[in-house]
């Protein structure tokens, strides 16, 4: 009973965890812009994640290494350190992305200005960050974010055509309005924000917080196997919203309030309360991942003594580093920078440093050294060197696709 | 082998891709803010932008006076899409067009925009005071209504030349 | 001549372990005797020989006698060196371990390799209310 | 002398002939016994000729998948060999010099697993 109680929370937590500030902006720019077009690329890119957290996950339980010592055992220093610089960059922007997404839907809540909720939330991230318990942490936030479900339910209660939904869906084509660029462009946006580094990074570390050994392996893989496609029919719920609603009068989302104006329709104020609540705790979450995510990065690829196991004295630099992190963070929100802007960039980053992290998990997940039988087996490599293939690819296009689209303008 | 460091020579003093990456994204970053078209597509971005917010502001005002939305949640939407209108704004008012022709599409986007900037004030004014007073939520709505109908004939006019 | 076709002779049998500094040391991460990290291995240092000079044949082989850590990340990855008195070394005879981590028999706590994380520990996160709190 | 330094350095035989670079350095565990590890001693240099850069592992273990990207780096490490340091005639800073006659052995390590 306990067993199948820890299962289920698993699962609850990997689908409240799965979407971030990242899923809801680009999930909901790309409803309003392109409908349903695009949603095989959501599939593409949580079947990707799977993939990827699965094998991670599986060398973190197995051989007790998170992802950046992998990295920088497989990859030696100089690359290594290109890798830890991207991945360091493009996790400083999630985490600046999160703290203006959690103070941009307190604004919502409250119609106070967000860039005075903006130290709140650093601080309470902070806290969270310093007291409480690592299990504790996740399945709180995983479980707020549960909330977020009424995406879902708002498309119910919009009464959809569901016969032309479905035709956009499985025979996805590019709106008259837009170029073919351009849904390059989002495709690979929409791609990164599925596949965001960082959270490979913490869920690897995670493992090692949580002790998990070989016998976890079973549990992590039904996490991941069930959480993650339910956490993406939540992202494509978001894009479905968009599409019905925001799509038709011609509006194109450029800020956070018009991501929810779809659930208020369908749902009323009590969708809002929801959805404000889902929003808070998903980016609030989020945001102590990427925090998380950016200690875990440092001290791994250093050697640094790290997690939130041990006292904050016992992992002085890798305290030290998430401190700065948030300061910085908070800085450059001082500055008035929008958000969701700096959100749409940092899906499209991901997708560029992609490669780099996800190649040496690929390698260290055959290597017996590392993990003696539980080795990928030949379906999962097949699956791998794919995905090698497409995030090649993405991360390759994304730098010109910017540049011929004007970052998707 | 292209971005993939891992597997060129690691010989001493190569490029670092560390250093490679952010010239990059700087380089990328240079580009597109530097970029723009001339006065007819800055002039087509801003009107697009703009009617974007129109129609948000009047979802908002819509689901607010059907009970749908809270009053914090419709206040927000519309600053954040007055912001929208007054970036677009900027944007046409920093252009310095060329030809007469350009001048005179500079100065239309302007009264253009400008007649939203007054329905987005009329719809806030009646956010505020929705204790029946004046102006209503559906005078708001009016006058957002109006700026978007002179959003549509600029759209109509930008798009056909 | 430069790729053999036929198979090369393996050499004859040595009796004790075979580790290669780059496939087995380099980069690895140093866990102290409690399993708690130090460093990663950023660099090795051998007994000799010394630089261009003739080795004399015969010559005992050199040995290994330290894991190198701190600046000499940095050059090792933006090149030059550091002097020799600046180099943080972790000496071969406390090395117990060598798998996927490298495991150390000493604590790692009084280590010169730990000197930047006592620094930071006690100048900066024990004086923050909470710093020694057990989360567990 | 540092290791790091050792590595990437080009090595040529006694008639100035270029054979490739340092790619990994072997040693034995059969140095001067102490309390927990027996010293390293310095077996021989692994020298590739067309690359010295990390092989993520591939090199010398077997390792055999993913499939093509385990084809891809065994091609790439084609040609290397192993040097016992009986044949090294000097270490300089930009160059290894071997002595006349040296030998190539072959570079894989035995299977560790077994071991």
């Amino acid at each position: 009973m306990k067993r199948l109680l820890g299962v289920a929370l698993g699962i609850l937590t990997a689908i409240g965890g799965f979407v971030d500030i990242g899923d809801l902006v680009t999930n909901a720019v790309v409803g309003s812009r392109f409908g349903l077009s695009l949603v095989w690329v959501v599939v593409v890119g949580v079947v990707g994640i799977i993939l990827f957290a699965n094998m991670s996950g599986r060398v973190a339980a197995v051989s007790g290494r998170a992802t950046f010592e992998v990295i920088r055992e497989r990859l030696g220093p100089r690359a290594g350190l290109a890798n830890l610089a991207a991945s360091f960059l493009i996790n400083l922007m999630t985490v600046t992305a999160e703290i203006g997404g959690v103070a941009l839907a307190l604004q919502l809540a409250s119609s106070v200005y967000y860039l005075l909720w903006i130290p709140v939330a650093a601080v309470a991230v902070w806290l969270v960050i310093w007291r409480v318990r690592f299990s504790i942490m996740e399945n709180v936030t995983g479980l707020l974010g549960l909330t977020l479900v009424i995406f879902a339910v708002a498309v119910f209660l919009l009464k959809p055509d569901w016969g032309s939904l479905a035709g956009q869906v499985l025979a996805p084509s590019v709106p008259q309005q837009e170029t073919a660029w351009s849904y390059s462009y989002y495709a690979i946006a929409l791609f990164g924000a599925a596949m965001t580094p960082y959270e490979v990074f913490f869920f690897s570390s995670g493992a090692v917080e949580e002790k998990w050994g070989v016998k976890d392996l079973a549990q992590s893989r039904i996490n991941v196997l069930v959480g993650f496609p339910l956490g993406g029919l939540l992202s494509i719920s978001i894009a479905i919203c968009a599409a019905l609603v925001l799509l038709p009068a011609g509006i194109s989302v450029t800020s956070l309030s018009q991501v929810i104006l779809p659930v208020a329709e369908g749902a009323g104020k009590l969708g809002l309360a929801f959805v404000l609540v889902g929003i808070v705790a998903a980016t609030f979450g989020a945001a102590l991942e990427t925090t998380l995510s950016s200690g875990y990065t440092l001290a791994q690829f250093f050697g640094w003594s790290w997690g939130k196991f041990r006292r904050p004295a016992e992992a002085a630099r890798f305290h030290l580093s998430m401190i700065v992190c948030l300061l910085v963070g908070i800085g450059v929100l001082a500055t008035g920078v929008d958000p969701v802007l700096v959100t749409e960039y940092s899906v499209v980053f991901s997708a560029i440093a992609l490669p780099l992290t996800y190649l040496p998990i690929l390698i260290v997940a055959n290597d017996p050294q590392y993990m003696h039988e539980h080795v990928n087996g030949r379906a999962v490599n097949a699956l791998g060197m794919v995905y090698l293939v497409i995030i090649l690819v993405a991360s390759l296009a994304a730098i010109p696709l910017m540049i011929v689209t004007g970052a998707g303008s | 082998m292209l971005n993939t460091p891992a597997w060129a020579p690691a010989a001493k003093g190569r490029a670092h891709g560390a250093a490679g990456f952010a010239i990059l994204a700087v380089a990328a970053l240079a580009f597109l803010t530097g970029c723009s078209g001339g006065t007819g597509q800055s002039v087509s971005t801003a009107v697009k932008d703009s009617s974007s917010a129109v129609a948000t502001a009047r979802i908002a005002l819509r689901q607010d006076m059907e009970g749908k939305l809270t009053r914090a949640a419709a206040s927000t939407t519309l600053d954040d899409e007055l912001k929208e209108v007054h970036t677009s704004r900027s944007t046409v008012l920093k252009l310095s067009p060329a030809s007469q022709e350009d001048r005179d599409l500079q100065k239309q986007a302007l009264d253009v925009l400008d007649q939203c900037a007054a329905g987005f004030a009329t719809a806030r004014a009646a956010l505020a005071t929705s204790d029946g007073g004046s102006p209503s939520l559906s005078d708001g709505d009016k006058a957002l209504a109006g700026a978007q109908d002179a959003l549509k004939q600029l759209e109509g006019k930008v798009g056909d030349k | 001549m430069t790729s053999a076709p036929a198979p090369l002779p393996r050499v004859q049998h040595v009796a004790g372990r075979i580790l290669d500094a780059q496939l087995h040391l380099m980069d690895r991460q140093v866990l102290d005797h409690d399993g708690v990290p130090v460093t990663t291995v950023d660099d090795l240092e051998v007994s000799g020989p010394a630089l261009d000079e003739d080795i004399e044949p015969g010559s005992p082989a050199p040995v290994l006698t330290a894991l190198l850590t701190g600046s000499v990340l940095g050059t090792r990855i933006f090149g030059g060196r550091p002097p020799s008195s600046r180099l943080i070394r972790i000496p071969w005879q406390d090395v117990a371990e060598v798998g996927v981590v490298v495991k150390l028999g000493v604590k790692g706590e009084p280590l010169d390799a730990s000197w930047v994380e006592r620094w930071v520990r006690d100048k900066i996160i024990a004086r923050i209310p909470g710093g020694r709190h057990d989360p567990r | 002398m540092i290791l790091g330094d050792l590595l990437g350095t080009p090595v040529f035989d006694d008639d100035g002939g270029r054979l490739g670079r340092v790619a990994d350095v072997r040693f034995v565990l059969a140095g001067t016994p102490h309390q927990l590890m027996a010293e390293p001693r310095l077996l021989g240099l692994i020298v590739g000729p067309h690359s010295a850069a990390s092989f993520l592992g591939y090199e010398r273990n077997g390792l055999t998948r993913p499939h093509l990207i385990a084809r891809f780096l065994q091609w790439r490490h084609r040609g290397s060999f192993l040097v016992l340091w009986e044949d090294v005639a000097l270490v300089g800073a930009r160059s290894v010099r071997l002595r006349p006659g040296f030998t190539r052995y072959s570079a894989a390590l035995e299977n560790e697993e077994k071991a």
